[in-house]
């Protein structure tokens, strides 16, 4: 287990998470895949700090800080998900079509 | 502890808003909004009274210098004359959009949000600085989408958060390849690395994602994508702070990036910005070309005025760090005149090209404003805009690239094209309906003679920009 | 009292100047706004009162004679400084000529025009024999015409106005023939221009008149271009513009050498001269420039007599007069003098025998006149058949001048005289006159008079100067010229006649009303009877004196006898037979003999449609040729290509606009490509 | 009054003017009006106050005797922005005084002329005096920034001024013109901050530039930068579509102050920037601008010979007369220059008048269409007349202004001995037949022929108008007649500037 198989799977769940992100039709699926990308970075941060860094605590105390505001923002972004569902009365990402142009 | 003042203030003031909202008489009251501006305006003054040639670094990751003062005078006058804008769209029957509600939540997000940036422009290392921009970035999902009954207003949210949440993630993975290159969040060590091994491509790899993420903000082609959609759904006030206080702390961040620890890669950078420069000011005006709603075209128009932007950060960092700095205020004081404008002229909810017909006849110092406000962000003389355009291009030229001076030069002009667009509208095209006057209330008067004053004696004043120069210096 | 006459010698130029001005002024002042007077009238008889009107704006319209009487005052003064400053300079300076090597006095030279440090342009007075004469010519024309236009022009709307541009005429020719320098001469070439534009349109409501105006200044204008490029050449190499200077030998020297144009070697000095010969061709009216002056009959016949004996038309003879010795040196040049002055001659007097219209054949002949003088001035260098060797025949250029003076006098008269018919019979048409020798006997016998001197017939003045010029070029051994210009003074007898007899002979053909000789007019032909009898009397001083002085000179041959008597001979006999077809005034014959002529007479009758080729080569090449195309190609391709720019960025607006669909897994993909690419960029 | 005082003073009035206007009423447009007008007067005063001190000066120490010496008198010069060295630096020579007094004359004129405006009265005089404002600026000032900025300021107002009163197909014409001549300047300005960096001296002073050596790389590059910057505003081929549609469609004092000023600042900046700083640019590329000029000469008089609107010949024949402004640049003498200069004085007297006329001309036909005149000589004799006159100084008559810089132009031209030149002077010289044609062809159809029966009530100029024509027609014959004491400040001018030409 070396340095660069972290990297290559941190890599991976980023593009998985774009993967998710570009195909999922649910707005609520879009969004865990944002959070799966959030998750490659941690893990990288995690990665680095354990085998290169000589500031470990850092790259330890990062992902948690990640992990607090991506919490607040997947929050605020359910939030206006319902919101929206409340407008829409649909999930589908194709919905968000009125502006355009 | 008094370079820390104004931040302190802010938070303070923060929590005062919060704390009337919940003690609030009427559901009406004014007083959050009063408040809000005034608090505001006197963390401006204590602002500008700060010595501005001192470095304090608290507690070790909390930065105050000229610089940051320079821009938290931006972030504090953006977020006052938000305060200002908002005030006629939570009174009964100032837009036919919608009212909207809850106006303690709205000026304490932009407080907070304004907070936010504070801590994004102190930053010295990669954790403040991205706990700065976070803050700065969710309140404002939060408020595109303030007009909860409007599904422009929602649908604008969405993207948005949706968007900036994958700008994020990019952004922490370039985050955790620079501090898996040097080993620490700090900037200082970062800057080592760099210096020592500016080729190295992990570093090169961060600091792509860390552009792509920061290209979002600052609406930097491709990343722009959201930006017309997003201005055009959400309240107008919200619109106008997003495109002065998010760009501006975007600005702040890649030149406290690239001046500051990324500073040995910039000749590797160059090249790179002015692609971007000249895409995104391009796309921009193109897009701008063929708008008929306002503030899809203040998206374009905006777009293009940051790669005007970026366009100086080709240039040495003294020149670029004052022309940038000089142009946000002049962009800002350009663009809240005209937000404020629209906020007039759209009263009808539209906020549509047509509302501005006959302006010249139904109010002409609104009309000579708009004018006078179109041509500064155009760039012509003696206006501010000018100064500031003539500065992001010396920038530019000062490193030799003139070719790319003329073409953006050129692009100014096709800008000139839709904001003469305007002035027509305002003076030569007449309403197919008679329409009513265009009444302006206290606050507005007060806002526009304010920002005109500002429009015309930034560019004319040496003063100002010779302070700028002398902070950065 | 001499020295007075030539320090203020600029008072001659000043007279008519502000004689110009005066009633300019004064013109101005009358017409305050004629058009509100006008309306007033009009509004106080809206009810049909229109011959009070009239009246009252005829008496408006005309006046007092002031105008008229002012311009003959100051016209009389100057012809009177005219004729002592000839005096003065006769006795001071030709009298004197160890004084003045060249025969040349600069009364004044101030700098008017500065170039470059080097090269400055003067204004300036220059007295020779040449320009003294001319002056005398001109003021006295000037003066003659002006007490004749009192009687023509008295019953016209516009007699200030005419009065006033006769003066500007007289001031512009006075200064072209005492330009000291080159610059000078063109300045007032186009003044003249400008006040025969303004003299032959003057009848502006007629398009006809307009046309015409427009012709004689655009034609002439294009000669003028050709002079100016000469100017620029010669004053390049000269580094100079005076005529002083431009006339020393060492000028000729400097612009004696061979250039290469294309892969054509020319010599500069050749290429030179026909520039600024190019000038003369224009304003003389040579072939094929000559499409101006009959139309320019347009004008008042008082202005086509003076155009065509004092001014304007002889200014490309003086030109090339003045400029004499840089052509001597230019043996090409004066070839394509001779050759355009003799085709002219006989080219202009076949054409006058067919024409009906008295004043086109007055013009036609002025035109063949004017080629006498031309080719006299070619002649001038004797051909290698001539009998005196190679060199310069002094007679040709005395020859030539003379023939000016001469012709100035006699064609005058003709014009005069024509203009009394024209006022008589109010028609220009040969056909519509007649028997008018009753009506108008003074008239009769004064055009009698200049009828013979135009035929050259002893011992009128005409003979005494075509004789030198005929001697001239049977001197310098120019045989072919000699013969074109003997038998053209045959042909000149004959239209000349031909014109006689038609108008005053036989019986009138069409009706007359009230036909007398208006005392105006009359004492003006009368009065120029004296020149055309007398002129004949300064045979030897021109010969004499009127000489490009400081050049070499053959020496005289022997004058042969039987040159007088038989272009005496072919004079007359151009007169008999003018008298055989047309005596009392028959026409029949004629008819007779234009039915056997045919198509030929045709083709001479309309000018061998030289006209057509130019309104050919304007309306159909230049207009619509040229004019056109690249109208087309401004609106079409350079502004397309502007508007072209802007259609590309609105398409640009428009794409970007597509791109911007509203869907957000679009922009998604945008921005992840978007970062692909930047990473694909930077590696 | 000291001389920079005056100078800033000159700028500043008609600002002080849109100011006032500003204040005024909107309804009381004499008030406005007068402001202007008296405005413009005490500032044609001052003017040729300045030119008498100027002679005077100038005549003590000419200029450019030494060649360390400014050539520039009464100047002054203060920071104003540090930033970039920016410093409001003025001073003039003699062209820049000939163009103040040039365009003091024509806007008094042309304020004179615009009498008749009734429509939103106060914005017309505030944006004519900001443009104004503008040009005296380009004038009096050395600092290349502070040249840079009053060029725009001059520029702009043209949009709303063509677009708000103008006629036919205003809007587009403006937003024409004005984006040409923008994109112009966008030219011009990275010019310009190639000299202050490449300098090396960080200036924008154009006195201490003149004394730089640029290196050849540099100037070869932004010789024609800066020249075809410039060049656009000069209506140079093939950047001069903007003129005919322009100023056809403006009204008349902006026709009038723009062909005859505005276009004026093209030449002078190709002149003053361009050709005196960048000599050796300018000796590499002047034969590809003479070939452009060359054909801008012959174009616009091929050009103007179809047209049927006399705003549109009018137009072409400023394509074609400015395009002798160049001309006598590019040929690089001193003579040359000099009728350059002599031109722009020419021109812009001639083409303010022409447009003067055309515009009182309009106002009593309503048509501008040659073919449907004719005969106005009859009802109104005192525009007939100036109308003739004026051509006569379009095809170069002596005795008239144009007449003296088309001399000076074509031999200053032919003292070039490059054979290129040699061919393009001929081919120029010979426009001057098409200019003649094109012309009388012009006068004819207006003035003579018969009247049609429509215009027979007409009337002739008023007073008011007549002050302008005699105004101009004044000046048109001082400097074709006088033309000594011109000639005589140009040539001090000239002299410096062809010294950084030939060195």
């Amino acid at each position: 287990m070396t340095l660069s198989h972290f990297i290559i799977l941190s890599l991976m769940l980023c593009a998985i998470g774009v993967y998710g992100v570009l195909t999922r039709r649910n707005l609520i699926g879009i969004l865990l895949s944002v959070e799966v990308i959030l998750n490659g970075a941690n893990l990288n941060f995690a990665a680095f700090a354990h085998f290169r860094a000589f500031d470990p605590t850092a790259g330890a105390v990062f992902p948690i800080f990640v992990m607090a505001v991506s919490a607040c923002e997947m929050a605020v972004a359910l939030a206006i998900v319902i919101s929206m569902y409340r407008r829409k009365k649909r999930l589908d990402v194709y919905r968000l079509e009125e502006l355009n142009g | 502890m008094t370079l820390l003042l104004p931040d302190l203030l802010l938070l303070l003031l923060a929590a005062i808003v919060m704390a009337v909202d919940l003690i609030r008489i009427r559901p009406l009251s004014t007083v959050s909004f009063h408040l809000s501006w005034a608090g505001l305006l006197i963390i401006f003054l204590v602002l500008i009274v700060l010595p501005y040639d001192q470095e304090t670094i608290y507690l070790g990751t909390y930065k105050v210098n000229g610089t940051a003062l320079l821009f938290k005078q931006v972030f504090v006058l953006s977020a006052f004359c938000t305060v200002l804008l908002s005030g006629s769209y939570f009174t009964p029957g100032g837009n036919a959009r919608g009212l909207l509600r809850y106006r303690s939540e709205f000026c304490f997000i932009i407080l907070l949000c304004t907070f936010g940036m504070f801590a994004a422009v102190s930053a010295t290392d990669l954790l403040t600085l991205f706990i700065g921009m976070e803050l700065a970035t969710i309140p404002l999902y939060i408020l595109s989408g303030y007009q909860k009954e409007d599904s422009l207003s929602v649908e604008a949210s969405t993207k948005y958060i949706i968007m900036g949440s994958l700008s994020t993630g990019f952004l922490l993975f370039g985050y955790s390849f620079l501090y898996g290159c040097a080993g620490s969040l700090s900037f200082e060590a970062i800057l080592a690395f760099a210096q020592s091994a500016p080729a190295d491509p992990l570093l090169r790899l961060g600091v792509l994602f860390v552009m792509a993420a920061i290209g979002f903000k600052l609406t930097i082609f491709p990343f722009h994508m959201w930006a017309p959609d997003v201005y055009d759904g959400s309240p107008t006030p919200v619109t106008a702070f997003i495109s002065v206080s998010s760009k501006a702390v975007a600005i702040a961040f890649l030149l406290i990036l690239v001046y500051g620890p990324l500073a040995p890669l910039h000749k590797y950078l160059q090249p790179l910005l002015l692609i971007l420069a000249g895409a995104t000011m391009t796309v921009g005006n193109l897009g701008a070309l063929k708008q008929k709603r306002l503030r899809r075209f203040m998206a374009y128009s905006s777009i293009a005025q940051a790669g005007y932007i970026i366009m100086a950060m080709a240039g040495g960092a003294e020149a670029a760090r004052s022309s940038i700095i000089y142009y946000l205020f002049v962009y800002a004081a350009a663009n809240y005149a005209i937000f404020f404008i629209i906020s007039i002229a759209g009263r009808d909810g539209n906020e549509e090209f047509k509302s501005l017909q006959g302006m010249g006849r139904r109010n002409p110092v609104l009309a000579a404003v708009l004018m006078l406000t179109l041509f500064s962000l155009g760039g012509i003389p003696p206006l501010a805009g000018f100064m500031g355009k003539f500065l992001l291009f010396a920038s530019a030229a000062q490193q030799g690239f003139y070719s790319m001076v003329i073409f953006a030069a050129l692009n100014s002009t096709v800008s000139l094209y839709y904001y003469l667009l305007l002035v027509k509208e305002a003076y030569i095209l007449q309403p197919a309906t008679s329409s009513r006057p265009l009444v302006t209330d206290r606050i507005q008067r007060a806002a526009l003679l304010l920002l005109t004053s500002a429009i015309i004696f930034l560019g004319l004043m040496p003063l100002f920009s010779s302070n700028i120069l002398a902070v950065v210096r | 009292m001499a020295e007075f006459i030539f320090t203020n010698s600029y008072l001659l130029l000043i007279l008519p100047l502000l004689s110009f001005v005066i009633i300019v002024l004064w013109l101005a002042g009358k017409y305050q706004n004629p058009a509100e007077l006008d309306k007033t009238l009009r509004c106080q008889n809206q009810i049909n009162d229109s011959e009070e009107t009239q009246k009252r704006a005829d008496d408006f319209a005309k006046g007092p004679k002031i105008a008229g009487l002012a311009a003959i005052l100051l016209a009389t003064l100057n012809a009177l400084y005219g004729l002592g400053l000839a005096t003065a300079y006769y006795q001071h300076v030709l009298a004197q000529p160890e004084h003045y090597p060249n025969r040349t006095l600069v009364c004044f030279d101030l700098a008017w025009l500065n170039f470059s440090p080097g090269l400055t342009a003067n204004m300036g007075i220059y007295l020779d024999p040449i320009s003294v004469m001319m002056i005398v010519v001109i003021t006295m024309i000037s003066l003659l015409v002006n007490i004749y236009s009192i009687g023509y022009m008295k019953d016209d709307p516009a007699f200030d106005r005419f009065f006033a541009l006769m003066s500007l005429f007289t001031f512009s020719m006075l200064g072209l023939v005492v330009s000291s320098n080159i610059l000078q001469m063109f300045v007032f070439w186009e003044l003249v221009g400008v006040s025969s534009y303004t003299l032959i349109g003057f009848w502006y409501e007629k398009p006809s008149a307009v046309a015409a105006s427009k012709k004689a200044f655009i034609v002439t204008r294009f000669a003028d271009a050709f002079f100016l490029i000469g100017i620029l050449l010669v004053s390049f190499q000269a580094k100079s513009f005076d005529f002083l200077t431009l006339n020393l030998p060492e000028t000729a020297a400097l612009l004696n050498q061979s250039i290469v144009l294309g892969s054509v070697p020319v010599n500069l000095l050749t290429l030179a001269t026909l520039l600024i010969f190019a000038g003369g061709w224009g304003k003389s009216a040579m072939f094929p420039l000559h499409i101006w002056l009959p139309d320019a009959m347009e004008g008042p016949t008082p202005v086509s007599s003076i155009i065509h004996s004092a001014t304007m038309v002889v200014a490309g003879v003086f030109l090339t007069a003045r400029m004499f010795p840089l052509f001597s040196e230019a043996v090409g040049t004066l070839a394509v003098v001779q050759f355009i002055g003799s085709f002219t001659a006989i080219f202009a007097a076949i054409i006058a025998i067919t024409q009906r219209d008295i004043k086109r054949i007055l013009a036609f002949s002025t035109l063949s006149q004017l080629g006498y003088m031309l080719f006299s001035l070619g002649v001038a260098k004797i051909s290698l058949h001539g009998e005196m060797g190679p060199g310069l025949n002094s007679l040709g250029y005395s020859a030539a001048m003379y023939h000016v003076f001469t012709h100035a006098f006699f064609k005058c008269m003709l014009f005069l005289g024509a203009g009394a018919l024209i006022h008589a019979v109010h028609s220009n048409d040969l056909m519509a006159m007649g028997g008018l020798k009753r009506l108008m006997p003074k008239t009769y016998w004064s055009l009698l008079a200049a009828c013979l001197a135009i035929g050259g017939i002893f011992p009128f003045s005409g003979f005494w100067s075509k004789d030198a010029i005929l001697l001239a070029a049977l001197q310098s051994g120019h045989y072919v010229t000699f013969g074109v210009g003997l038998v053209t003074g045959g042909l000149t007898a004959f239209y000349m006649f031909r014109l006689f007899f038609l108008a005053f002979h036989g019986e009138a053909r069409s009706e007359l009303h009230d036909v007398h000789e208006d005392p105006w007019m009359t004492f003006s032909i009368v009065a120029l009877t004296i020149p055309t009898l007398g002129a004949g009397l300064f045979e030897h001083f021109f010969a004499g004196e009127m000489v490009a002085s400081g050049l070499a000179y053959a020496d005289h041959l022997s004058h042969p006898l039987w040159l007088p008597v038989i272009a005496s001979l072919v004079g007359i006999s151009g007169i008999g037979l003018a008298w055989g077809f047309y005596g009392h005034g028959r026409t029949e014959k004629a008819d007779e003999w234009r039915q056997w002529f045919g198509p030929v007479y045709q083709l001479v009758q309309n000018k061998f449609y030289i006209d057509e080729i130019y309104l050919f080569i304007t309306h159909r090449i230049i207009f619509q040729g040229i004019g056109a195309p690249v109208k087309w190609f401004d609106r079409n391709i350079v502004d397309g290509a502007m508007n072209l720019c802007g259609r590309i960025l609105q398409l640009g607006g428009k794409m970007v606009r597509l791109a911007q669909n509203g869907q957000l897994q679009f922009y998604l993909g945008v921005t992840v490509l978007g970062l692909a690419a930047l990473l694909f960029l930077a590696s | 009054m000291n001389g920079p005082f005056l100078l800033t003073l000159i700028w500043i009035i008609p600002f002080v003017v849109a100011l006032a206007c500003l204040l005024v009423p909107h309804d009381n447009h004499r008030l406005m009006k007068l402001f202007s007008l008296v405005g413009n007067l005490i500032n044609l005063g001052l003017v040729i106050l300045l030119t008498l001190k100027f002679i005077n000066v100038a005549g003590i120490a000419p200029a450019g005797s030494d060649s360390s010496a400014s050539i520039f008198h009464f100047a002054y010069k203060t920071p104003w922005f540090k930033i970039m060295n920016i410093e409001y630096n003025i001073g003039v020579d003699a062209i820049s005084v000939l163009m103040m007094l040039l365009t003091a004359i024509v806007i008094f004129c042309g304020i004179l002329a615009s009498w008749e405006v009734k429509q939103q009265a106060k914005e017309f005089f505030i944006l004519l005096n900001v443009l104004v404002a503008g040009v005296y600026g380009v004038f009096v000032s050395i600092d290349l920034f502070v040249l840079f900025m009053f060029y725009e300021i001059a520029v702009l107002p043209m949009y709303l001024l063509i677009g708000l009163w103008g006629t036919g197909r205003k809007e587009y014409a403006a937003m024409k013109l004005v984006l040409m001549l923008v994109a112009g300047s966008a030219f011009i300005l990275a010019g310009i901050l190639g000299l202050y960096f490449e300098s090396g001296i960080s200036t924008f002073d154009l006195a201490l530039l003149s004394q730089v050596r640029f290196s050849d790389s540099f100037q070869y590059w932004a010789f024609p930068v800066i020249f075809l910057g410039f060049g656009v505003l000069g209506a140079i081929f093939p950047f001069h579509t903007w003129s005919p549609d322009g100023h056809a469609s403006a009204p008349t004092a902006v026709s009038m102050l723009h062909a005859g000023v505005l276009m004026k600042l093209g030449g002078y900046g190709c002149l003053r920037v361009g050709m005196y700083l960048l000599p050796e640019g300018a000796q590499v590329w002047m034969g590809f601008f003479l070939v452009l000029v060359t054909i801008n000469v012959l174009y616009g008089a091929f050009g103007a010979l179809r047209q049927t609107d006399l705003k549109y010949i009018t137009a072409y024949s400023s394509v074609s007369h400015c395009g002798l402004v160049l001309f006598g640049f590019t040929a690089m003498t001193f003579t040359g220059l000099k009728g350059g200069v002599l031109q722009m004085i020419s021109h812009g007297l001639m083409t303010a008048l022409f447009f003067c006329l055309i515009g009182m001309i309009y106002g009593r036909t309503h048509t501008r269409t040659v073919s449907e005149m004719g005969g106005l000589m009859k009802v109104m004799p005192f525009l007939s007349v100036a109308f003739v006159i004026v051509g006569f100084a379009g095809l170069g008559l002596p005795s008239l202004s144009g007449f003296v810089a088309e001399a000076n132009i074509f031999v200053g031209s032919f003292a070039n001995t490059a054979a290129i030149n040699r061919v393009c002077t001929v081919l120029a010289v010979l426009s001057i037949v098409v200019t003649a044609v094109y012309v009388l062809r012009a006068v004819n159809a207006l003035v003579n022929g018969p009247i049609a029966p429509k215009f027979s009530l007409l009337t002739d100029a008023t007073a008011l108008e007549k002050v302008p024509v005699s105004i101009l027609l004044f000046c048109l014959f001082g400097m074709g007649i006088m033309p000594g004491w011109i000639i005589e400040l140009v040539n001090g001018a000239i002299k410096p500037i062809f010294n950084n030409l030939s060195r």
